[in-house]
């Protein structure tokens, strides 16, 4: 057991600091998606749509709807629009209510993007 | 990969032209079509030759896929897969069953019986004979309670499975002690009826059918890319062996040859799975045994591993890497020279220590011996098997790219034992960390091949797929079907995919190791083992119950 | 055998309310059991690493009891299997109250599995969900920040989130 | 005042007692008449006990004689008082307790007129005043007892069960009738105080041989392993008040001849006399709970915690010869006194513990733990019961076997005062056995307790038993007086020390009882402790956490819920733990005394690895039948064949034995 005291003490630490200080290991997990309004249009909604194995994606009226809690962060989203959606980057995504993780991203690109931008971007 | 017709008769030459393809390592895969009537005859001949093992048994057909409308079924196909290592090349038999009944495979080959208490859940056929079978996949309340049956792959058994099933019934001066299905914290659901005699273990059988989650069921329909990502979350500890296995059995189907790259990068992959499994498992041990000290410094090893993971291809367990016909995502190479050494060097110092730990190694000598005629028996592959003197390892006798190029050394130990399972891992990971040198010396990126035809369905809105799930077609005799295996960390997967003319899966079959290791499990534990050490034993297996009830 | 005016007390409406009888009865101590209803043992690791050096939840102040009835948080994942039912539902009134449920991963939040014969599809609609944690798996980071949300010791992120790539006003 | 006619009162009462069973034992009225009667003559009889004890040594009665059994001459001894008393205790329950568990009916009128004889010979053991009183009393005794044995005689266990006690009885006879004829022809006299008077005339050789044929003889009586394979087989086919009445009472009778020879009519011996008796002890005790530990049957069982405890009596009666050998009067007095202590109070919760299975039997059907369970809910009286008689044979407080194993354990802990480091050692080593022994009870009863009465029923009768019109009385009297015999342990010792001073001559009480309540193991300044205020400090401790919690305990929500079974869909009976994997560890760590024959028979050994029904056998070897009992019935046979030409049938030949036989005596009486 001394062995593996001294081993120990050798170690140092390596518990983090989170959540008083961020963890850097933290940037290179996988987050969902974030979206840029400006480039989506409908037909591009309903190509992530399909895209999305998890069904996290959809798209009603001018609006993409992003179930947060449904993405798995796999990705294929990224590939199917490259301009149009990136890694948010986001990982302290625990909510108290299943509402707080469905978001609505306004459609702002293609046919009609004056008027959802405001129907479609209330939440 | 070579499709032949022909009856058992013919089998021999077969066998010796499956050695001469060998020879030019054509990793060959030979479909035999055997009558019915022929079936036993030809599982003698295969058992006995040399290096055949019985890999994996399936059924598919017998009714609309997904279970609809029984009235359209038709005949059962009965598929056997023998890896015959001796040869490197696999060799399929199929069979149209008629009726209820066919040849009791797991009397000539024991390795059999699990699939045949599978194929008769799911397709309503059994073996002669009339032993009793067991309960796998399907809850007790399915059939007891018609409304609750969940859909099967074929029709629903026509005897009552009271009939069928074994009672586990204890008697004499023994009890069964219940452990499950909710277990410790961290752990999968998982029930064990433990027969003790109060000290010693008399018997042991695990029910899995809490987690069944009719995994192959759900792939019915989809396209192999939209499966994928069900097969991925099927067994995550196992991801990237189940999704190789997969893709390689889709890609066999499609005519697509992955590029070397991106083989290679599967190859980093599912090498950096092995080490972080071990490290999980060496952890395990360590809790098992109640070395918490050990299992920090596993721990500390392993979450080093998963980061090297996720900096390396993007995710910790990487899911997502694997894509039909090529790698979604390709190493950081750079990252992975900076990290892994000191990551696995966590591991090494972590197992030095413990090789050091008298009162840690007494408690895994002569603990859950595996006896070799049993892995045999039993069919049971990777480092389990290894372990117990029997050296099967898929990228040596069964080469694919890359491992065709830089074949690792095989770990490999006679006394079956916990100590023994634990040194294959440790002997393993150095390979492990070797070959992946090699992979990124020879250069490892992401890459796709495309099909000839435009690969249909992958961009279709999710609505009509579920429509279209199990469709028209009979996944008899399938037009385009393949065959799949990776040599995951828990050892061989296999894979099988029938596709119908518009690309999407009429049958899929997963075989993670799991579900032929736990068969293991039980025979390890009835030797002479107090019930203390059962928990040492599941750890030196380190198998998912997510993997064996999918 | 509870008796409406008791239960009424033990069992709150609110999950806010419910957090603020945690911290009363805890304090800031809490135990937690564990709960696999289907899950694809990915999200089962990635809680054991919870308690390992690099994370080390016990300096938070939280343990990890095998026995329900010593917890006062249940972590599920999966998607909560239909024939798991009777020991969900076992487990779950194993407990002693006030507890709190915190459906683990995308299994568990209706990503992975959709409802059918085989699975509820998440485990919203058979246990009443306190604290939702999304990822696939969850990092042990974003376990840490879910269960602290679950006491009220960290304020709830993502409502404020809009996953609108360089913050278009909402 | 002189016991003897209460004790004649007693013994007129059991047998008119006989006579009414006898003439109306068909009829549920004269049944109770009779126990009545019976109940009375107990009563009688402790009062008698009692009575000797403190008074002393009545004079030698004599009641007439005849022929056939010789001058009938009677004695009430201080020495025989706690094993009158006890027989007198155990009347009374087992009367209180028979109407309501025997059917009336001609078998049962009978049966019940040979247990009030039984009664009457065992109180003309005990107060029998000469040798050939106390012979033929003892042989009557066993007779009627193995009549008590064969209750069914259609049965062939029954018979068989019945057959052992007679047989193992017969030979033990055998070697006291020889003893006394020693002791009898060197004091030339038949009378028990005159031998005792003039013992000092026997050489040792002579002495001693008698004194081991006596151990020997009386040891088949009391269960002394080898001697003990008879109390196994005879308890569980004799109904529940026999088998309670055998082990209550007639192994006590083995003790007192032991006792009678040990201290009574041999005082003087040397030390390896004590030392050979305490070994035998030490080693009847150890096996006997060994073996408890390997029975299912509640009364086998029980059997062999009776030979345990008869052991744990020995043990105390040798170390006090041994301290005798070594000037030690006052351990001597002490370890005498303390073992008369344990005979009383195993008599009592013994008693108990085998009405109580009479009573679990009705009720269920069986004897077999493993067929059990959940019984506390069911029979919540019964259960009570049994707890109070379990917990005072585990020897915990407060109850009464605590008071005397602690004096016993005291008393052998003092060994270091014989000076001698051989016997000392010895006598620690025996401590150390009753240490084991002891440690080994508390699992068996733990054991014993909890597989029938705890948990959840094993088999429908198990489940729907009940415990109206079942017995009570009887069983509770005996609790209670397993209670008075720990909390009253003062009183008894005064009692009994009074006694010891008309046995031993030694006065104990100074030393015993200084008063406020506590109790010296003889020497003062070794050890001490107050039975008493034990108990009431036990009830205090016991109380107090209880009242807080009541009172405190907070008014909201409360739930009831079912245990935690991991989730499982139904938790089932053969998920507990029984009988007899609850005592597997012992029989693997003691497999060389059980010798344990495995049997497996698992579907999972099939090649495939298919699961199905287990079946698991471990049986126990009968070490002692197989390897020391049919060896000796062989030879017996063998020398029956041998000597049958000698019974031709011819009568000259018989003749001509005759003359050989007094020719034989004439010689024998010439030299």
């Amino acid at each position: 057991m001394t062995l593996w005291f001294l081993r120990g003490l050798r170690r140092g630490v390596v518990t983090t600091r989170y959540p008083a200080r961020p963890d850097a290991s933290a940037a290179a997990l996988p987050t969902p998606p974030a979206f840029r309004p400006e480039a989506l249009t409908r037909a591009l909604a309903d190509r992530l749509a399909a895209a999305c194995p998890s069904r996290a994606l959809a798209r009603d009226g001018d609006a993409l709807v992003f179930d947060v809690g449904a993405c798995t962060a796999c990705g294929r989203c990224l590939a199917e629009a490259p301009g149009a959606a990136t890694s948010s980057g986001e990982f302290e995504l625990a909510a108290t209510l299943p509402a707080h993780l469905v978001k609505r991203i306004p459609l702002l690109a293609g046919g009609g993007a004056a008027a959802p931008a405001t129907e479609g971007g209330s939440p | 990969m070579t499709a032949v017709r022909a009856g058992a008769a013919a089998l021999p030459g077969l066998l010796s032209q499956l050695g001469r393809d060998a020879a030019d390592d054509a990793r060959p895969v030979i479909t035999v079509a055997v009558p019915a009537a022929s079936l036993e005859d030809a599982v003698r001949r295969l058992a006995a030759h040399p290096g055949a093992r019985l890999a994996d048994v399936f059924a598919a057909g017998g009714g609309p896929a997904a279970g609809r409308d029984a009235a359209a079924a038709g005949p059962v196909v009965l598929r056997l897969v023998w890896g015959l290592d001796a040869d490197r090349g696999y060799l399929i038999t199929e069979s149209e069953i008629e009726g209820e009944r066919y040849p009791a495979l797991s009397d000539i080959a024991p390795a059999a019986f699990y699939e045949e208490c599978e194929i008769y859940e799911q397709f309503g056929i059994r073996p002669g004979g009339g032993k009793p079978l067991n309960r796998v996949a399907l809850p007790p309340q399915a059939a007891t309670t018609p409304g609750q049956a969940p859909p099967r792959l074929g029709r629903a058994p026509v005897e009552p499975p009271g009939d069928v099933h074994a009672l586990h019934h204890v008697g004499g001066h023994a009890f069964e002690f219940p452990f499950g299905p909710v277990r410790q914290v961290g752990v999968e659901s998982l029930y064990y009826g433990l027969v003790t005699s109060g000290e010693e273990v008399v018997d042991l059988y695990l029910f899995t059918w809490h987690k069944h989650r009719g995994v192959e069921w759900r792939l019915q329909g989809r396209t192999p890319r939209e499966a994928l990502f069900q097969v991925e979350r099927t067994e995550g500890l196992g991801a990237v062996g189940n999704a190789w296995a997969f893709a390689v059995a889709a890609e066999a189907a499609l005519g697509l040859e992955p590029p070397a790259p991106a083989a290679r990068a599967r190859a980093v992959a599912l090498e950096l799975e092995r080490l972080y499994n071990h490290a999980a498992a060496t952890a395990a041990l360590c809790q098992s045994t109640g070395l918490v000290i050990g299992q920090a410094a596993a721990e500390i090893a392993l979450e080093r591993l998963l980061r090297v993971n996720a900096a390396a291809f993007g995710h910790r367990y990487l899911f997502g890497v694997v894509d039909i016909g090529g790698a979604a995502a390709g190493p950081d190479a750079a990252v992975l020279r900076r990290d892994l050494p000191g990551a696995y060097g966590e591991l090494c110092r972590a197992a030095d220590a413990l090789l050091a730990t008298n009162s840690f190694l007494d408690r895994l000598e002569a603990t859950g011996i595996l006896t070799q005629e049993a892995a045999r028996r039993l069919g049971l592959v990777g480092p389990v098997a290894r372990a117990s003197g029997v050296a099967t390892d898929t990228r040596v006798d069964h080469p694919g790219p890359p491992y065709a190029g830089l074949p690792p050394a095989v770990a490999a130990a006679t006394a079956g034992d916990v100590l023994a399972r634990f040194r294959v891992m440790l002997a393993e990971s150095a390979e492990s960390v070797r070959l992946i040198g090699d992979l990124l010396d020879a250069g490892a990126g992401p890459g796709r091949a495309e099909p000839v035809g435009t690969e249909p369905g992958g961009s279709q809105p999710r609505g009509e797929t579920r429509e279209a799930r199990g469709g028209p077609a009979r996944a008899g005799m399938a037009a385009r079907s393949g065959l799949g295996w990776a040599e995951s960390s828990r050892g061989e997967a296999l894979a099988w995919v029938a596709l119908d003319d518009t690309g999407r899966i009429t049958r899929a079959r997963l075989r993670p190791a799991s579900v032929r290791n736990w068969r293991g499990f039980d025979d390890a534990c009835r030797s002479q083992n107090v019930f203390t050490d059962i928990p040492i034993i599941e750890a030196s297996f380190w198998l998912t119950v997510a993997g064996t009830s999918r | 055998m509870t008796d409406q005016r008791a239960a009424s007390r033990s069992v709150p409406e609110t999950a806010a309310e419910l957090r603020r009888a945690v911290t009363r009865q805890f304090g800031r101590s809490l135990h937690i059991r564990t709960l696999d209803t289907g899950s694809c043992a990915a999200c089962e690791q990635e809680i054991r690493l919870l308690a390992a050096p690099h994370y080390d939840l016990h300096r938070l102040g939280f343990f990890f009891t095998p026995a329900p009835r010593h917890a006062d948080l249940l972590m599920v994942t999966g998607p909560m299997v239909r024939a798991f039912d009777i020991a969900a539902r076992k487990t779950y009134e194993a407990m002693p109250g006030p507890k709190l449920v915190v459906a683990t991963g995308a299994c568990a939040l209706g990503g992975v599995y959709q409802p059918d014969a085989f699975t509820h599809g998440g485990v919203g609609e058979t246990l009443p969900v306190d604290v939702w944690i999304p990822g696939c798996p969850p990092s042990p980071l974003a376990l840490l920040q879910g269960l602290l949300v679950a006491v009220g010791r960290l304020a709830e992120k993502v409502q404020d989130l809009s996953f609108i790539q360089n913050g278009t006003p909402r | 005042m002189n016991p003897l006619p209460v004790l004649a009162g007693a013994a007129a009462a059991w047998g008119l007692a006989a006579l009414i069973a006898l003439l109306g034992g068909t009829s549920r009225p004269a049944v109770r008449a009779c126990c009545a009667v019976s109940g009375l003559g107990g009563a009688a009889a402790v009062a008698g006990g009692v009575a000797s004890l403190l008074s002393g040594d009545s004079r030698v009665v004599t009641a007439g004689g005849s022929v056939v059994v010789g001058t009938l001459q009677l004695q009430a001894t201080s020495l025989a008082g706690v094993f009158v008393a006890l027989l007198g205790l155990v009347a009374v329950a087992i009367a209180a307790y028979v109407p309501r568990y025997h059917e009336p009916g001609r078998a049962t009128g009978l049966y019940l007129a040979v247990y009030n004889l039984a009664l009457l010979a065992s109180l003309a053991v005990l107060a029998a005043g000469n040798v050939v009183t106390f012979l033929v009393a003892w042989e009557t005794m066993a007779l009627l007892c193995y009549l008590l044995v064969l209750r069914r005689p259609r049965r062939a266990e029954a018979a068989a069960g019945a057959f052992w006690f007679l047989a193992l009885s017969e030979v033990g006879f055998v070697l006291i009738i020889a003893a006394f004829v020693i002791l009898a022809a060197k004091t030339h006299t038949m009378q028990l105080d005159l031998i005792a008077a003039r013992a000092r005339l026997v050489t040792g050789g002579w002495r001693d041989t008698a004194f081991l044929l006596a151990l020997a003889g009386f040891g088949f009586k009391a269960g002394l392993v080898p001697l003990h394979v008879w109390l196994p087989e005879a308890h569980p086919v004799a109904p529940a008040d026999g088998s309670a009445f055998l082990s209550g009472l007639v192994v006590k009778l083995g003790v007192y001849g032991i006792a009678l020879f040990g201290f009574g009519l041999l005082p003087a011996g040397p030390a390896w006399r004590g030392v050979l008796t305490m070994a035998a002890g030490a080693v009847t005790a150890a096996i006997g709970i060994l073996y408890a530990l390997g029975e299912r049957d509640i009364k086998r069982f029980l059997a062999f915690s009776t030979i345990e405890n008869i052991g744990i009596i020995v043990t105390a009666f040798g170390a006090a010869m041994t301290f005798w050998a070594y000037g030690q009067r006052l351990l001597w007095a002490f370890l005498l006194l303390a073992g008369l202590y344990h005979v009383a109070n195993h008599g009592t919760y013994k008693t108990l513990l085998f009405l109580e299975a009479g009573v679990i039997e009705h009720a269920t059907g069986t004897r077999d733990m493993d067929r059990l369970g959940g019984l506390a809910h069911r029979m919540p009286r019964a259960s009570v019961i049994t707890f109070v008689g379990t917990l005072g044979i585990a020897a915990l407080p407060p109850f009464n076997g605590f008071v005397s194993e602690w004096l016993i354990f005291q008393g052998l802990f003092q060994g270091f005062r014989t000076g001698s480091h051989l016997v000392a050692i010895l006598i620690v080593l025996a401590a150390a056995t009753l240490g084991l022994t002891g440690g080994l009870a508390i699992y068996a009863f733990v054991r014993g307790y909890g597989i029938p009465f705890l948990g959840m029923p094993r088999t429908r009768p198990a489940a729907e038993a009940t415990e109206a019109r079942q017995p009570v009385a009887g069983p509770a009297l005996l609790a209670v007086a397993c209670a008075a015999l720990a909390v009253g342990a003062p009183v008894v010792l005064a009692v009994l020390a009074r006694a010891m001073r008309t046995v031993t001559g030694v006065a104990l009480r100074p030393e015993l009882l200084p008063g406020n309540l506590t109790v010296i193991p003889a020497h003062t300044k070794f050890s001490g402790f107050s039975p008493t205020w034990l108990a009431v400090f036990l009830l205090a401790i016991t109380a107090l956490p209880a009242l807080i919690y009541l009172a405190g305990r907070p008014r909201a929500a409360s739930r009831i819920e079912p245990v935690w079974d991991g989730g499982i869909v139904a938790f089932k009976p053969r998920m507990q733990y029984s009988a007899m994997t609850f005592s597997a560890p012992t029989r693997v760590t003691f497999d060389a005394l059980y010798r344990p024959s495995v049997s497996v028979r698992r579907a999972s050994d099939d090649p495939a690895g298919r699961s199905g029904p287990v079946h698991y056998e471990s049986q126990a070897t009968p070490v002692f039948q197989r390897y020391l009992y049919r060896p000796v019935i062989r030879a017996f046979e063998w020398l029956a064949d041998v000597v049958r030409p000698i019974q031709s049938g011819d009568v000259n030949l018989y003749l001509f034995y005759v003359f050989a036989a007094v020719l034989v005596a004439y010689l024998i009486a010439a030299v």
